[in-house]
Parts: structure tokens; C-alpha cells; sequence
């Protein structure tokens, strides 16, 4: 499998998903500079990655979204490659327009890391086939603007086409919109494009893989992404 | 040549921000606020003098970056 | 020769924040009237934030020294060796004055120069901690600054991507005018490869790098210094903003042109920014530095060269660049898309020669700069000795479980959640202990190896006795860094203090530094690094003496660490030290009886050894499974702690006979651990005789409630929602 | 009554974000932009229909809360 993770400056969380892909999935990405215009040929799947992109400024993820690199990531996704933006790699994939809608500031102003419970909306997509149906997961969030945004046709095409996959839930397994850790619109932390090829969430799967840091529920996602791409 | 350019939320969007303030203000006892939405502003300065230029340009700016419009609407204005 | 204007009078000279006789010293030792440029040259150098001129005579007396310090006090930041080739490199520092004035950019800007500190030194940062300290909850300012302070110290670390992962938070009506913002760092390097000041090499490119130069801070440097009074509105246009983005791009290119092999010599421009750090450079290397000022990249445009030498813009480092390296050294920096201009050579003149659009501003003696400013040997006087308190003497009328429930809501105990999680404390997956423990735990690398980290101090027992109050606050940081299981290694402190002008607080400085210099003695904890914060007063009104202390241990295997939660039930619940019911200056005292009189708790500094070295003795050999050290509030409340951790209550047994319970339950000796063990004929007791360590069975963990002998039951979900409450309820009723 | 203010940053202050979104303006071949500073802009809602007396409360509002003066200036305008 041959990954590769966009570096944009002010991006800071590179070294995680890497140090997990590495880890998980048996092989190192290629660190991949913001400004160049093509990927490493044979790439599988590309992570954009959590950090501050351009330092958030303006509106999160937008100055990245206009990176050198990014219509090479886009010809990526139209030919059905894996991409997965976490977090600012979420908000540059809205800004972008990989994704439909947008990441605004959370609903309390506040920035916030903490241990979010999500469900596993589906188990047929290439990012989330190892985990258990229905599974109730533990990740971190680490955000300031991770409240999902999008008008009202639009949440409605994602319910209906099943494009939401994680989703935040009460320790009862709930969803609860209204207390919701961020305010985002029907609880959701992540969606994927209409063929399932483009993930993006706010949480932070690659933070939660090792036992000694509280809890392993993200290494299903990157067991998956590698049992989806062992023949590469 | 100088400009400025608005963007703000489109009506339908949810402006926390600006209830927040709004609610910031009730109790800091600033009376007869009833209501406050929050944008951006840039001053811009152009280098060109011509204002159909100048203005075509911020345009494209706007559409480019300065404004995500799933949620937000801009407008140029100029000042001097 | 030099041009002279404005003329110095002397009034300028005062504004400089320099005295008549210091302004004296200055003509005599370059022998004429000094330029504008020169004055303000030597108001930067020699004001107390630069100079430590109240200050560095008494810093004389920390030990500094130890088989494992590579780097003492002198540079940016201590070094110490942790094993496995590689070394921490940490420093902690105040910005108190920007942050009462500007709170979010105030301690952000804060962060963001301890940072670079760090990375200075060629070590990438890999956790930040904070010390903060606020005024009463209803002064009306204190909410707006908590907000701001905890919004900038997020805004900074977390888009810089350090994890945020420990510090300490307390609230006292005697920071209603100054609060304090002490932000420490903490980088990881290998230990062959440390950068220094130190300029070697004649003729060699100074260049400048990072951001542009502004008309920020001008003087930022001597406001840091200043008392507030009625003229502090004036002195606001000195706030920098800060440009975290910017700093995490100097850190990448820093660290990519350090590993390319291109630096001799490389000093952040932090307080007095391009002034400090040019003339420590030449200074420490014997050399004389000439700057051309033209060549300086500048955001504004007229900017003279008295403001450029006093500039205090952010995220900008100098380096001397080693022979033949500077094109390689550029292509980096252009690379990261940041400023790299080449501002002057080194000389072999000694002299600090500054030239702006064709005229020499400035021609000083560099080596005298630093070394010539003044040094005081300020009067003091000893703070007068308290009695200490009988407990018998109190009337109490607060039951046992009702003074704890108020103490764990109070504003000092309450949960600093609010506060923690808006700091990401995750990134770079090392954070092996979260917030809220003793120590933060950051696993090094892959490990097996990890550094604890803790800032502590108790400014009210430093107040009452400066040299017990120094001591004890590094016998906790000592003993928070054990807890955990780790070794403690060496210690950063910030002396955060009124006007040293004033006897009585020249006398709290005095007998803070002397009792920490006697407990880093003897605890083989050594001072590395540090700051002086003084002239924190507002109307002649000062802070608490605050000397906080930051400690780093070492803990070989981290899969030994030890947390403080119960673990099971039916587990031995032990206390190692002794407990007599030590209540003078206690959290007791002042929140329940509102009184802060009394001799504070006595640190006997051989018992906290040896109490300590045992504990971690037992971690190691896995004997143990919760540790928790007690501190202020005394053993209920570090017994409510492990069990609002966990979720598990405990059956206690109580004091002996004849001692009055509120001092047994809430009294603060020092040198104390409470350890639980799951089997109750455990070893532990036996072995702690023999080693003539008291011990006394505290009673086992079960159930969801603190039974108590005698009084009502604690209900530890009632008593976790309270100690939640207060933050968010107090930070929610203002603005935002 | 509807009014706007205007919170932009004192002229010395550093601007990272408007420097940032120079930058990208650059890289997307937008051209003919000199600088740019960001600001905020807060549309305002009163109660009262009295311009002096909207005024003065903006002015409070401004002091108390939506402008930090130690680095920012405002701007108060009537806008219907
Ligand atoms: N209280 C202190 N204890 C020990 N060392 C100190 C103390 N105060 C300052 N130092 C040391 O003095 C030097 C100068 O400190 P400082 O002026 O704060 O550095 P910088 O200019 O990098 O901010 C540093 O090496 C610092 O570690
Ligand atoms: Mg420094």
C-alpha cells in the first residue's frame, strides 16, 4: 500500500497519522510537499492531515484548498482513489469542494480536546470495514471549528445517501443535537463523497492506536484502509 | 486605490458568534441591542487606479477565497 | 559623529526606566553623552527583565550543577541528559504585565517565547505547561482574564502543535491587579546536538530571520519591569500580536538549516529583541558585532533605528551563519516562506557597532553591556515568623464532609477541566499522564523511556515564610514528579515578585531563592534554567511572593507509571509520612475560616527524600497501585481525589485518638503519599518500618461513597459534580 | 435602527491573517493586490430609533466588548 500525506505549512499532525499508518498498515507514507503538483505515482491513498493550515487564517482549511497539490488530490478522488482528510484535512476537503459543506466555529466558541463517543454509521466503506456494525467508538477531538455546516437539501442528501459515517452519540449510544460537543448539524464528525472513496472527519483516529495512550478504536480504520489496499 | 470588502453570513446561517455577543452585552447591562451578526472585513489596497479593474479583481479574490459562499455573501465597496 | 537626536535630558533618561546614578555609570563608561539609539540600547540591557540587577546576586546561590546537566542557567533554555543519547531542554518564563494588559495575545505571545527558547537550542518541543495565577473570582476583571489567558495559551500551542499537557491554576485577591501568566516548555534533542549563543569566528554573516520588523513592544521589555499605577493605559500600544503560524514555520526551518550543518551561533529576539540578542551573541563569544540596519526586514515603512534595535516583534531568531553556508541557509528559509537577510558580520573589535542609512547610531562596548550593568545589593528584611497554630484553638463549626465538599468546589480545588481541554493535549500521541494528574507523563520517542512534567508552588506558605514557602515548592514539584514513578532530574523556576525596591519584598525574594536553593541541594534537583518577574504591584499593592517552580523527571519504563485513581475495590489504603495536623496557612484555614495566619508546614528536606525515594521504589517493583502525594488540602482531599478519579469510594478509619479530626483530615505535613495496595498483608508496612518511614493504614477502597468514622456519608458522584461545577458555571455567567 | 461597526487593527499591530491571505492572493494568480488587513464587522440591530442614543450605546458596546482598544480601533456607521 503506498500512502502519501500532504504537508501544507502550519500542518501538525502529520507525525501522528504517519507514525499510525507506519505502524498499522506496515509502510511508511511519503511525506508530500504542499507546493508540488503531483503525487507519487502509484499512490493509493492520500491523507490530508490535522494542524493549522496557512494558521487557520481566514477561514479554516481555505488557503490549503488552493494548494499547488490539490488538483493533483482532486484527479485522485475523480478516478476513485482513497483520500482521508482529518480534521483540518476535513475542512480543507469542504473548502475544497471534495466535500459538500463547512466546518464553522464551534457552537460554544470554545476550542476543545476531548475523548468524543462516535457510531460507525456504516461498515461497507473502504475506511471503516473492521469495525464491528453499529460499533460505538472512543476518539479525541481537538478542535476549534469542527461544527459541520451544510443547508438543509444538502444534510438531506447525505442522510439519504448514507454518506454520514461517524457520528457523535451519548454514552447511551444516542444522538443528541442539541448537546452535541460542537453543534454540528445532525451530530455528524464525518462524511464521505457519493462514491465512498473521500472520508473526512473532525475526530482523531490516528491518536487512539496504541494501548498505553487510553484506547486503540482507531486502529480498525487504518486495518481497514490496509486490508483494502494489499494487493498495492 | 483602496477597497473594502464585506462578507457576511448568508441570513439563513446560525451565527453563534453573534449570540454569544449579543448575550455578552445583556449582561454587561449595554441596553437595546436586539441583535448582532458578525462578519469580516478587508481593507484591501489595489495597485491599479482604474476602478472597473479594481474591481474585477477583488471579484475574482471574493470567488477564489475570501468568501466561502455555501455560507457567506461579499461586498465591495470603495472608500477612497 | 553620532547623531543626537532627541536630546537626552533627563527626563528621557527616566523614561528609560534608568536611575540618575545608573544614566552616571553610563557616561562613564563610554566617556561621553550617549546617542538616542545608544540610551535606549542600555535602557533595554539594563533594565531588570535583561539585567536581573536586583536579582542576580542572590541567583548566585542555586545549585546548578549535577552529573546529568549539560546546560546550565546562562543560555535560552536549561539541558539535561535523560539517557539514550538524547536530552530535555526546557525553561519556564513570566509574561504577566502583557497579559493583564492584552490577555489573549498577552499569553500567547507568552507561549510563543518560551517556545522559541526551546527550539533555539535546536530541540523540537514536545510539551508546554503553564502556571497561572488570577485574581478573586468577583474582582470584576478576573473572569475577562481567565477567558483570555486560557483562549491565548490554547490559540498559541495548539496551532503551533505542542501538546498543552499540564500547569496550575489559583485564585487569590492579591493578583487582582497582576495576574500571572507563567508558561514553561519542554523540547527533546539529541544531546551532541545543542545550538548555543555563542558567536565563534571573525567576519562571519549575523543574519536576521523570520517575521518582519514592527513598531511592536517597543519598550515592552522595561514595561515588564514597571509597577502598574494610574499611567498604565499608556503604556498599552507595546502589546505584540503573535503569529503562531509563523513560529511553527521558523521551528520547521530552524530546525531543517541546524540539521543541514549551517549555524555557528543562533539567539531568539525576544525581550529587547534585536539589541539582546545581537550584543549576547558577540558578548559570549568574545567578538564585537556590526549591524547594518538597512538590511533589516521591516513591516512598516520609516522605521528609525532606535525602533528597530528595541523592536519586539515576535517569531524572529539571529544566527551566525557558518562559512560558505549562507546561500543553502536561505533556500530553506525562502522554502518555509519566511525572511533571511544578512544584517552584519562578526568583528574582532568587541565593540556593538549599529549603522543605519550610512551613519554609525550606535558604537558600544559589547562585552560591558552585559557585564558593566548595574548590581544591587537591595536592602531587606527578614519576614517576621508566625506561631503555629494550635488546632485546638479554632472553633470549627463545619462538619468533616461539609468542609470537604466546600474545599473540592472551591475555586482552587475545583476541576480545571474547563480550562484543559481547550489546550490539545494529545498531539504528537506521547501523552501518556493527561491533565489532572500528579505529573503529566510524555513518552520520549517510542519510548520505553518518558519525562514528568509539573509546575508547583503555594504562594500563601512563601508569603507567610519565604524560605519554608521556597523550599516546599520544590519538595512538591519534587514529589509530584515521584508520584508518577519518575526521577526527578532538574528544575526551571519563575520568581514572580512586587517591588524589589521594598525591603520587606527584597526580604521575600531573598529567603524564597535561598530555601530553594537548600531543597534543590538536597534533593539532587538542580536549577537549570529560569526567569525573574518583578515589580508585580499595582497601587504599592503586590502579588503573593510566587516563586514557581517546574520540575522534569525521568521514568526509564513507562509502563510503570503510577496515576492516582483507585484502581479496584478491596484494596489497603496506606499513608507514608507522618501526619500531626499541620494546619497554619492551610487551604482549610482559608477557605473554610477564612483566616491565612500561622506558621506554614516545616519541610524537612531528608524525610522528603527519603519518604520519596521509597515510594518510588515501591512503583518500580509494582507494589503499589494508585499514588497520589497530598498536598494542600491534607489527606481527604487527596483521598477524594483518587476516588473521584476512579469512581470507587473508601472505608476510613480515623485519626488517632486525641487528635482533632479536621487537622488529621485537612492538616498539610509535608512529605506525604497516599499508595494503595491490592493485598492487604502487604509487605509494604513491614518494609516501611525497617526503614523507620511512618506508615499508618488509612482505611480500603469499595463501594461509591467516603465513609467517614462517625459522620455522613460522601457520595463520590455528588462530590465529582461539584468539584466540575465551578469553572464552567463561573467562566459561563460573563462574557465570553 | 440598523447600524455597523467596524473593529480593524490599529495600523502598527501585526495582521498574520492579512498576511496570510496576501500570500495566497499572490499564489492564485490574483494580481494587482497591494495589502490587505482583516477586520471585523458586526451589524448591529437596535431597539431604539434615536441615532444619538444608538450611538452612545454602540460606543459603550464598542469599549466594553467588541473592540479590544489596547490594539484595535472602531468604527460606528449608520447604515438605514
Ligand atoms: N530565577 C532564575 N533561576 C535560574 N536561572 C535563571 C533565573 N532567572 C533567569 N535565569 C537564567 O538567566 C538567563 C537569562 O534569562 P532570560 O533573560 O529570561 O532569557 P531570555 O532572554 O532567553 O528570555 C537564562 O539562562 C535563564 O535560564
Ligand atoms: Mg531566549
Amino acid at each position: 500500500m503506498k500512502s502519501a500525506v500532504i504537508l501544507f505549512p502550519g500542518s501538525n499532525r502529520e507525525g501522528d497519522v504517519a507514525r499510525a499508518i507506519a505502524g498499522i498498515c506496515g509502510t511508511k507514507p511519503n511525506i508530500v510537499w504542499h507546493a508540488d503538483s503531483e503525487l507519487p505515482p502509484g499512490t493509493d491513498l492520500v491523507v490530508l492531515p490535522g494542524g493549522f493550515s496557512y494558521g487557520d487564517y481566514l477561514r479554516c482549511g481555505a488557503i490549503a484548498a488552493r494548494a499547488g497539490i490539490m488538483p493533483a488530490v482532486h484527479a485522485h478522488a475523480a478516478k476513485g482513489g482513497l483520500v482521508l482528510g482529518i480534521c483540518n484535512g476535513f475542512q480543507i476537503l469542504c473548502e475544497s469542494g471534495l466535500l459538500p459543506g463547512v466546518l464553522v466555529r464551534n457552537a460554544r466558541l470554545r476550542f476543545i480536546c476531548r475523548e468524543a463517543l462516535l457510531r460507525v454509521e456504516r461498515i461497507d466503506t473502504p475506511f471503516t470495514r473492521r469495525y464491528a456494525k453499529n460499533a460505538i467508538v472512543r476518539f479525541p477531538v481537538a478542535h476549534g471549528e469542527g461544527n459541520y455546516t451544510a443547508d438543509a437539501e444538502t444534510l438531506r442528501r447525505l442522510e439519504g445517501d448514507g454518506r454520514v459515517i461517524f457520528r457523535y452519540v451519548t454514552a447511551s449510544g444516542q444522538r443528541d443535537d442539541e448537546q452535541v460537543l460542537n453543534g454540528a448539524a445532525n451530530s455528524i464528525a464525518g462524511i464521505a463523497s457519493e462514491k465512498l472513496n473521500v472520508l473526512g472527519l473532525m475526530p482523531h483516529p490516528e491518536n487512539h492506536v496504541d494501548p498505553l495512550l487510553g484506547s486503540t478504536d482507531g486502529r480498525p480504520l487504518f486495518e481497514s484502509l490496509a486490508s483494502v489496499l494489499e494487493r498495492a | 486605490m483602496k477597497a473594502r470588502v464585506l462578507v457576511t453570513l448568508k441570513s439563513a446561517v446560525l451565527d453563534p458568534q453573534g449570540k454569544a455577543i449579543e448575550g455578552a452585552l445583556r449582561s454587561l447591562g449595554v441596553p437595546g441591542v436586539a441583535s448582532v451578526r458578525q462578519g469580516k472585513v478587508f481593507d484591501v489596497e489595489l495597485e491599479s487606479a482604474d476602478k472597473d479593474k479594481a474591481e474585477a479583481t477583488l471579484k475574482d479574490a471574493c470567488e477564489k477565497l475570501l468568501a466561502n459562499t455555501v455560507i457567506e455573501s461579499y461586498r465591495i465597496e470603495f472608500v477612497g | 559623529m553620532i547623531p543626537n537626536e532627541p536630546k537626552i535630558t533627563p527626563e528621557l533618561v527616566a523614561e528609560h526606566g534608568l536611575k540618575p546614578d545608573e544614566y552616571e555609570r553610563i557616561l562613564k563608561l563610554i566617556g561621553r553623552e550617549p546617542s538616542f539609539t545608544e540610551l535606549g540600547i542600555f535602557s533595554a540591557m539594563w533594565n531588570e527583565h535583561c539585567s536581573y540587577k536586583s536579582s542576580r546576586l542572590h541567583l548566585r546561590g542555586l545549585p546548578t550543577k549535577a552529573p546529568w546537566v549539560i546546560q546550565g542557567p546562562g543560555e535560552n533554555a536549561g539541558v539535561i541528559d535523560i539517557g539514550d543519547g538524547l536530552a530535555a531542554v526546557f525553561k519556564m518564563e513570566s509574561h504577566n504585565h502583557p497579559s493583564y494588559i492584552e490577555p489573549y495575545q498577552g499569553a500567547g505571545t507568552g507561549v510563543g517565547g518560551i517556545l522559541r527558547d526551546v527550539f533555539t537550542m535546536g530541540a523540537r518541543p514536545i510539551a508546554a505547561l503553564n502556571a497561572l495565577r488570577f485574581g478573586d473570582p468577583t474582582h470584576p476583571r478576573t473572569r475577562h482574564l481567565v477567558g483570555g489567558v486560557v483562549a491565548g495559551i490554547g490559540g498559541y500551542g495548539n496551532s503551533f502543535g505542542v501538546p498543552t499537557v499540564g500547569g496550575l491554576v489559583g485564585f487569590h485577591t492579591r493578583y487582582d491587579g497582576n495576574c500571572l501568566v507563567n508558561a514553561m516548555a519542554v523540547g527533546l534533542a539529541e544531546a551532541d546536538k545543542i545550538f548555543y549563543a555563542k558567536a565563534t569566528g571573525v567576519g562571519l554573516p549575523v543574519v536576521y530571520l523570520g517575521s518582519k520588523t514592527g513598531r511592536d513592544g517597543i519598550h515592552g521589555a522595561t514595561m515588564a519591569s514597571a509597577e502598574f499605577g494610574e499611567g498604565a493605559e499608556e503604556k498599552r500600544p507595546t502589546v505584540q500580536v503573535g503569529d503562531p503560524f509563523a513560529e511553527k514555520l521558523l521551528l520547521e526551518a530552524c530546525l531543517e538549516i541546524m540539521a543541514a550543518g549551517c549555524v555557528v551561533a543562533i539567539q531568539d529576539m525576544g525581550a529587547a529583541g534585536l539589541t539582546c540578542s545581537a550584543v549576547e551573541m558577540g558578548a559570549k563569544g568574545d567578538l564585537g558585532i556590526e549591524l547594518n540596519l538597512d538590511n533589516v526586514p521591516c513591516r512598516e515603512a520609516g522605521m528609525s533605528a532606535y525602533e528597530m534595535m528595541l523592536s519586539e516583534s515576535q517569531e524572529r531568531m539571529l544566527m551566525v551563519i557558518a562559512p560558505g553556508k549562507e546561500e543553502q541557509a536561505e533556500a530553506i528559509f525562502r522554502k518555509w516562506g519566511l525572511d533571511f537577510a544578512i544584517v552584519g558580520h562578526t568583528t574582532d573589535t568587541l565593540r556593538f557597532v549599529v549603522k543605519h542609512k550610512g551613519e554609525v547610531v550606535a558604537d558600544l562596548p559589547i562585552k560591558e553591556l552585559g557585564d558593566e550593568a548595574p548590581l544591587y545589593d537591595r536592602p531587606w528584611t527578614e519576614t517576621p515568623r508566625q506561631q503555629r497554630i494550635d488546632p485546638a484553638s479554632l472553633s470549627i463549626s463545619a462538619t468533616v464532609p461539609g468542609a470537604l465538599e466546600r474545599l473540592i468546589g472551591s475555586p482552587d480545588f475545583a476541576s480545571k477541566r474547563w480550562i484543559w481541554e481547550q489546550y490539545d493535549h494529545l498531539i504528537l500521541n506521547n501523552t501518556v499522564q493527561r491533565p489532572g494528574g500528579d505529573a503529566a507523563v510524555v513518552r520520549v520517542e517510542d519510548g520505553p523511556r518518558a519525562l514528568a512534567l509539573t509546575t508547583d508552588v503555594t504562594p500563601r506558605y512563601c508569603e507567610a515564610d519565604p524560605f519554608e514557602g521556597g523550599k516546599q515548592a520544590v519538595a512538591e514539584c519534587w514529589r509530584n514528579i515521584t508520584a508518577v514513578g519518575a526521577r526527578p532530574l532538574a528544575l526551571t523556576d519563575n520568581l514572580n515578585f512586587g517591588n524589589p525596591e521594598k525591603p520587606e519584598i527584597m526580604g521575600q525574594l531573598v529567603g524564597c531563592i535561598r530555601g530553594i536553593a537548600e531543597a534543590a541541594r538536597a534533593l539532587d534537583f538542580p536549577v537549570v534554567s529560569g526567569n525573574v518577574s518583578l515589580y508585580n504591584e499595582t497601587f504599592g499593592r503586590a502579588i503573593l511572593p510566587t516563586p514557581t517552580i517546574g520540575g522534569v523527571g525521568v521514568l526509564t519504563d513507562v509502563e510503570k507509571m503510577a496515576t492516582l485513581a483507585f484502581k479496584d475495590s478491596g484494596e489497603t489504603i496506606l499513608v507514608i509520612g507522618a501526619t500531626t495536623g499541620w494546619l497554619g496557612q492551610s487551604a482549610f484555614l482559608y477557605e473554610i475560616l477564612n483566616r491565612e495566619d500561622g506558621a506554614p508546614p516545616p519541610v524537612d528536606l531528608a524525610l522528603e527524600r527519603k519518604h520519596g525515594d521509597f515510594v518510588r521504589a515501591l512503583i518500580d517493583e509494582g507494589l503499589v497501585t494508585a499514588v497520589h502525594d497530598v498536598s494542600d488540602g491534607g489527606l481527604l482531599v487527596a483521598l477524594a481525589e483518587m476516588a473521584m478519579a476512579s469512581g470507587i469510594g473508601a472505608t476510613l478509619i480515623g485519626p488517632p485518638a486525641g487528635m482533632n479530626p479536621h487537622a488529621f483530615w485537612f492538616g498539610e505535613d509535608q512529605a506525604r503519599y497516599v499508595v494503595t495496595t491490592a493485598s492487604a498483608k502487604s509487605a509494604i508496612l513491614k518494609r516501611a518500618e525497617a526503614a523507620g518511614i511512618p506508615i499508618a493504614k488509612l482505611g480500603s477502597t469499595g463501594g461509591d461513597r467516603l465513609n467517614l468514622p462517625g459522620e455522613r456519608p460522601i457520595i463520590v458522584d455528588a462530590l465529582r459534580e461539584r468539584h466540575e461545577a465551578w469553572l464552567p458555571i463561573y467562566m459561563g455567567a460573563g462574557r465570553m
